[in-house]
């Protein structure tokens, strides 16, 4: 197979690539910032000390970590029409992997929020600030820069989990690979070359995560 | 309808338990040589030689860039053209071998990394050498810092073991989507697979919790 | 050696399939594999005098399953179009199929014109026959591919995901008794001009077993056994009882 | 001023209040000293809340501390708090961290805030660190700047625990400084600290603890001088013996 | 014993150690002090080869340190180092602690090992405390456990970084009192430290570091009460003055 590896196919499905990339791009991007909102008020239920929010969040997150993303994109993709909701293949990949990131983002700003010094939340009360005040001045600007490289490394993931969309037929990176391979019968071609844009969006958002964690330490040191 | 189907689901419940005992295996099995390979990697990138540091660097770099579908793609279908021609079931576990351990050797080395850096002087003006002081005084401690996000590793991998399915292993995942062939009700197969793969996985996510409360002590 | 001579000096025939794929192949209830590409496979593994394995794979395993050499012959329901000859040899067509577009029975659609129309969400099996006659008979309308075999497209339609579909007729005739009786229906003309054939894959180097394959159809032909398979599988539901 | 009736607080078992009875006028200054886990810094937290106490009553400015109808707020405003550690804001410059409360709380004009809070600057010798973020100042300077963001409310009684001991040798003495100069402005205090110097030169009164228990109170002069109890005697000469 | 020639370091840009002449006699007692940042803990980490040097030579009892030929282990086994944090290992208890190295490094018996290691704790006033885990200890307790770690290989010659700094002052004086017996042993001592009170009383000379020169040296008397340097004498009052 890379004996005679075929570098002229790979430009004649370039276009082809290229709009798979457009969408993998699209779709993570889009369910990047609903999985933020899904994770935020996530977190805020768990957090918020009322039972009637926090168990619901708590089984909620933990059923997304147990159980693999594709399962779960299954069981949306079988499971909504069984319920008499019909939306298209690409929403239904978007609602599952904004579920399951979800679910992971809202630990992480669990854990964000819990890494800023308990000090700084006396210092806070010491001086009179409510809970609310506590929050958006003191814990969230910390917190938020703490999180800003896991988040990314989430978003690492979920890059990487738009490829299970393929399954349900949803035309992105992945999809033009195999649609590649079954025209043309060039496996080898057709996923190095995905793995080739994968780890393009990868080198992206690791140096974005590296930066900014740099970027915090030396915030914190200096 | 429904009752019709679930009829036939309880007939194939066996097939079922023998699509857990795969991924289990898999599990098993690979969760103990990533861990392994993972630990002596992360030794290694958390030492100063530039080599070591770069070669992991990459070879990580590779594991975490690109989806695990793809690699595993590889591994079965395109490692043969380098004379490494495996069964599925072998190369599987080699697949989640290379991947598993690069995220294993990512964390072994963030754990060590945490150790203070007067621990390894403390050590070192002892006269221990550079392994004695992994060895007595930082990867015990650093342990500590491992295990939680170790156990939640493991966790991800398990989950991520649903992937070998596409060399035709006859894991869990397989055994789902097979019998949506057969059994036209995704919503139950799922639904039945879903909670398969929770019993596995729920309770090491119980222990991550636990050793993470546990240690933050 | 030549590849027959290996399989012969192995003892071992490896045949690749489709998993999911009634009634070219499938898991049976018992967890074995089962369809007309297994009994077709097994007859030549018999007249090689050696053993038959089967390995199943996604469409997607299927290519780099033969290519990589761990699979002899690649037996699905696979059309030879020019272009994927240019990477394996097939043999001469065993079979032909004819495409046809199914929609749900109350659906409104009659003829090929009402499907090929902006809107309508048309659905195939990813590098199937059917994926490349949808794409030329119907250009109005959206085409979406499907991993997974026959039911897939059906399950897609009757789950509402798409307001029809295009396979070829046995496959989508062989799945209709596992879902509710008349819930789905085919309209009347077939797509295409002539039928599309299936035939069985090799790599190019096994000029020895593509020959040697060529001459089991016709040995099979001649004795029945082809008339059989075919009866059996293609042209009843019977199999379902055994399977 | 400050006055504690009866007060007792346990951690679980751990009884680290222990019938504490205290009265703090207005204008002075109270230095709390005593061994290590005594409960020190625990007293002078639970004058403004910071912790739960589970007998007697606390009323600063007659308002009882504890009593869930008072207005926490109110209380706390009226009550300045430097911490061991600093605890400045490290996202927030110096004179955001000091204009926070004013400008939330207060709601005081911000340009107004900001004013008030140069002037807290200057007060402290920080004038020209106004836009400095806290990692670019060294320990003695956080700690006047969190002086400073204690003062920026204009309280009646700052708490003080163990400010200087977190800082090199050579910034205790800035520190110590600025505390001297404000106990000369009769804000009253209470300041849990070891340094003999400060309590000597400023102190009203000492108040010696041990496991929970105020021991032993009295003007510096008498107290390091002539310890009433066998204690709080070993206890200074190890302070003062090397 | 100890011999610095013409040594200098640097940090990137940071000159830490400029061309620092200095000899250390077998048994003599040498007090470093300076500002924070000066290169005091940096001048006695290259002692053991902590640190790096880029120019320069120094020479421990006839090895020269930093020289790649040199035995390694058998320099630090001749050399204990307390630090200022104590690093002990938190997962041995205190007698594991003390007995890892000479167990490892000098293959002693474990029996022979412990016997000694009973004896350095007894030494530092712990004898009963060999099975406690250092979070079982107070801070005192923890230096003076890190002392007798420093202890057990039977090093000539003992370096301290500021081994009170991170003390309550209560604890201070059990530590300094151990370092004192010590001295007056006979070991070779260089002891970074700002207490005074210990200079006086067993320094045998008194180093004053400033931007990593060696600014001031001299007997601990005349260094106190008359610094031949403005920066010294700033130093001092400044240390000398809450
Ligand atoms: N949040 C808490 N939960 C449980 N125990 C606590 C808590 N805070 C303090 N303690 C315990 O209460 C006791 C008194 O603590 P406190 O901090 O008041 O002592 P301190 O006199 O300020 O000591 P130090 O000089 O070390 O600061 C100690 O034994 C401490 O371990
Ligand atoms: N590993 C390092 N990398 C870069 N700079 C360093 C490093 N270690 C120390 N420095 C710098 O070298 C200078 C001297 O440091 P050193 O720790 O020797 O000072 P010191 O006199 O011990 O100070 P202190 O009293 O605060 O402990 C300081 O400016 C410090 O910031
Ligand atoms: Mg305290
Ligand atoms: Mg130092």
């Amino acid at each position: 197979m890379l004996a005679n590896f075929n570098f002229m196919v790979i430009f004649e499905y370039l276009p082809l690539f290229l709009s798979g990339l457009k969408s993998t791009f699209l779709i993570s991007l889009v369910t990047l910032v609903l999985a933020l909102i899904t994770g935020i008020i996530a977190c805020s239920m768990r957090i918020s000390g009322i039972k009637t929010l926090q168990y619901p969040a708590i089984a909620y997150i933990e059923i997304m970590r147990s159980t693999p993303l594709l399962i779960q994109i299954y069981f949306l993709y079988f499971g909504l029409p069984s319920l008499g909701i019909v939306v298209p293949e690409i929403q239904t990949g978007i609602i599952a992997l904004m579920l399951n990131s979800g679910a992971y983002i809202a630990e992480i700003l669990r854990a964000g929020i819990k890494s800023v010094d308990q000090g700084q939340i006396e210092a806070g009360l010491s001086s009179g600030l409510n809970y609310v005040q506590r929050m958006r001045f003191i814990i969230l600007p910390q917190a938020l820069g703490v999180t800003v490289p896991p988040l990314l490394g989430q978003a690492i993931v979920m890059v990487k989990d738009t490829a299970l969309l393929s399954l349900i037929s949803v035309a992105e990176l992945t999809r033009s690979g195999q649609t590649m391979t079954s025209e043309r019968f060039m496996p080898a071609e057709a996923f190095l070359t995905v793995a080739f844009f994968y780890m393009c969006i990868y080198f992206c958002l690791k140096y974005l995560a590296d930066w900014s964690q740099r970027k915090l330490i030396f915030r914190e040191v200096y | 309808m429904t009752t019709f189907y679930f009829g036939r689901l309880v007939e194939m419940f066996p097939f079922f338990l023998s699509g857990l005992w795969m991924t289990t295996k898999v599990a098993f099995i690979s969760l103990i040589v990533c861990t392994l390979i993972g630990f002596v990697l992360g030794m290694l990138r958390a030492n100063d030689t530039f080599f070591f540091k770069h070669l992991i660097g990459v070879y990580v770099a590779l594991a975490r860039g690109t989806p695990f579908v793809v690699q595993i793609f590889i591994v079965f279908f395109i490692f043969p053209e380098w004379g490494l021609q495996l069964e599925p079931f072998p190369a599987a576990l080699l697949a989640m071998a290379i991947m598993g351990s690069a995220f294993i050797c990512e964390i072994v080395a963030g754990g060590i990394a945490s150790i203070p850096k007067g621990q390894w002087e403390a050590a070192a003006s002892s006269g221990l050498t550079k392994v004695q002081q992994l060895r007595f005084v930082i990867i015990p401690q650093a342990l500590k810092v491992i295990l939680p996000p170790l156990v939640g590793q493991y966790v991800l991998l398990i989950k991520d073991t649903s992937v070998v399915s596409v060399i035709g292993v006859m894991d869990l995942t397989r055994v789902g989507w097979v019998t949506v062939m057969r059994i036209p009700e995704g919503l139950m197969v799922f639904a039945l697979v879903g909670l398969l793969y929770f019993a596995i996985s729920y309770p090491l996510i119980l222990l991550s919790n636990y050793l993470e409360r546990k240690m933050a002590r | 050696g030549t590849t027959l001579e290996d399989i012969v000096k192995r003892g071992e025939l490896r045949v690749a399939v489709q998993s999911g794929a009634p009634p070219y192949a499938f898991i049976d209830k018992t967890g074995n594999p089962a369809g007309s590409m297994v009994d077709f496979t097994q007859g030549m593994a018999d007249g090689m005098g050696v053993k038959l394995k089967i390995m199943s794979y996604d469409w997607d395993g299927l290519l780099p399953a033969l290519l990589s050499g761990k699979a002899d012959i690649l037996a699905a329901d696979m059309t030879p179009t020019l272009k994927r000859a240019l990477k394996v040899t097939f043999t001469d067509p065993w079979i032909y199929v004819q495409a046809c577009i199914f929609t749900k029975t109350g659906a409104s659609y009659q003829t090929l014109e009402d499907v090929n129309k902006a809107g309508v969400k048309v659905g195939v099996l990813l590098g199937s026959t059917g994926e490349g006659i949808a794409k030329k008979y119907l250009p109005n309308a959206t085409i979406k591919s499907y991993k997974g075999g026959g039911r897939a497209v059906v399950s897609a339609l009757l789950s509402g995901h798409i307001d029809a579909g295009v396979n070829d007729d046995l496959a989508v005739l062989t799945v209709l008794p596992d879902y509710p009786p008349n819930s789905i229906r085919l309209l009347d003309k077939r797509l295409g001009h002539g039928k599309d054939p299936l035939a069985f894959a090799m790599r190019p180097e096994s000029v020895n077993l593509w020959q040697w394959a060529n001459l089991y159809f016709k040995t099979i032909r001649a004795n029945g056994t082809y008339d059989k398979n075919i009866a059996y599988w293609m042209k009843g539901i019977e199999w379902k009882k055994d399977h | 001023m400050i006055e504690f009736k009866g007060v007792n607080k346990w951690f679980d078992k751990l009884h680290v209040l222990n019938q504490i009875e205290l009265k703090v006028q207005k204008g002075e200054v109270l230095v709390v000293c005593g061994p290590s886990g005594s409960g020190k810094s625990t007293l002078i937290r639970c004058i403004n809340k910071l912790e739960p106490i589970q007998q007697g009553e606390i009323v600063v400015n007659g308002m009882s501390v504890h009593d869930s109808a008072t207005n926490l707020t109110k209380l706390r405003t009226e009550i300045g708090f430097v911490f061991q550690q600093f605890y400045l804001y490290p996202h927030m410059t110096a004179l955001q961290n000091i204009t926070l409360a004013p400008v939330n709380v207060k709601k005081i004009a911000k340009a107004e805030a900001e004013k008030i809070g140069r002037e807290k600057l200057d007060r402290v010798g920080l004038a020209e660190k106004a836009d400095a973020y806290p990692a670019q100042l060294s320990g003695g300077q956080q700690q006047r700047v969190a002086i400073a963001r204690g003062l920026a409310m204009s309280p009646e009684i700052m708490l003080f625990d163990e400010p200087t001991s977190a800082l090199d040798p050579e910034m205790i003495g800035e520190v110590l400084d600025v505390m001297v100069s404000l106990a000369s402005e009769g804000i009253t205090m209470c300041v849990v600290t070891h340094e003999m110097g400060f309590a000597k030169k400023v102190a009203d009164r000492v108040l010696f603890m041990d496991e929970g228990k105020i021991i032993e109170t009295g003007k510096p002069a008498d107290f390091f001088d002539h310890p009433q109890t066998e204690r709080a005697a070993d206890f200074i000469s190890k302070i003062l013996s090397h």
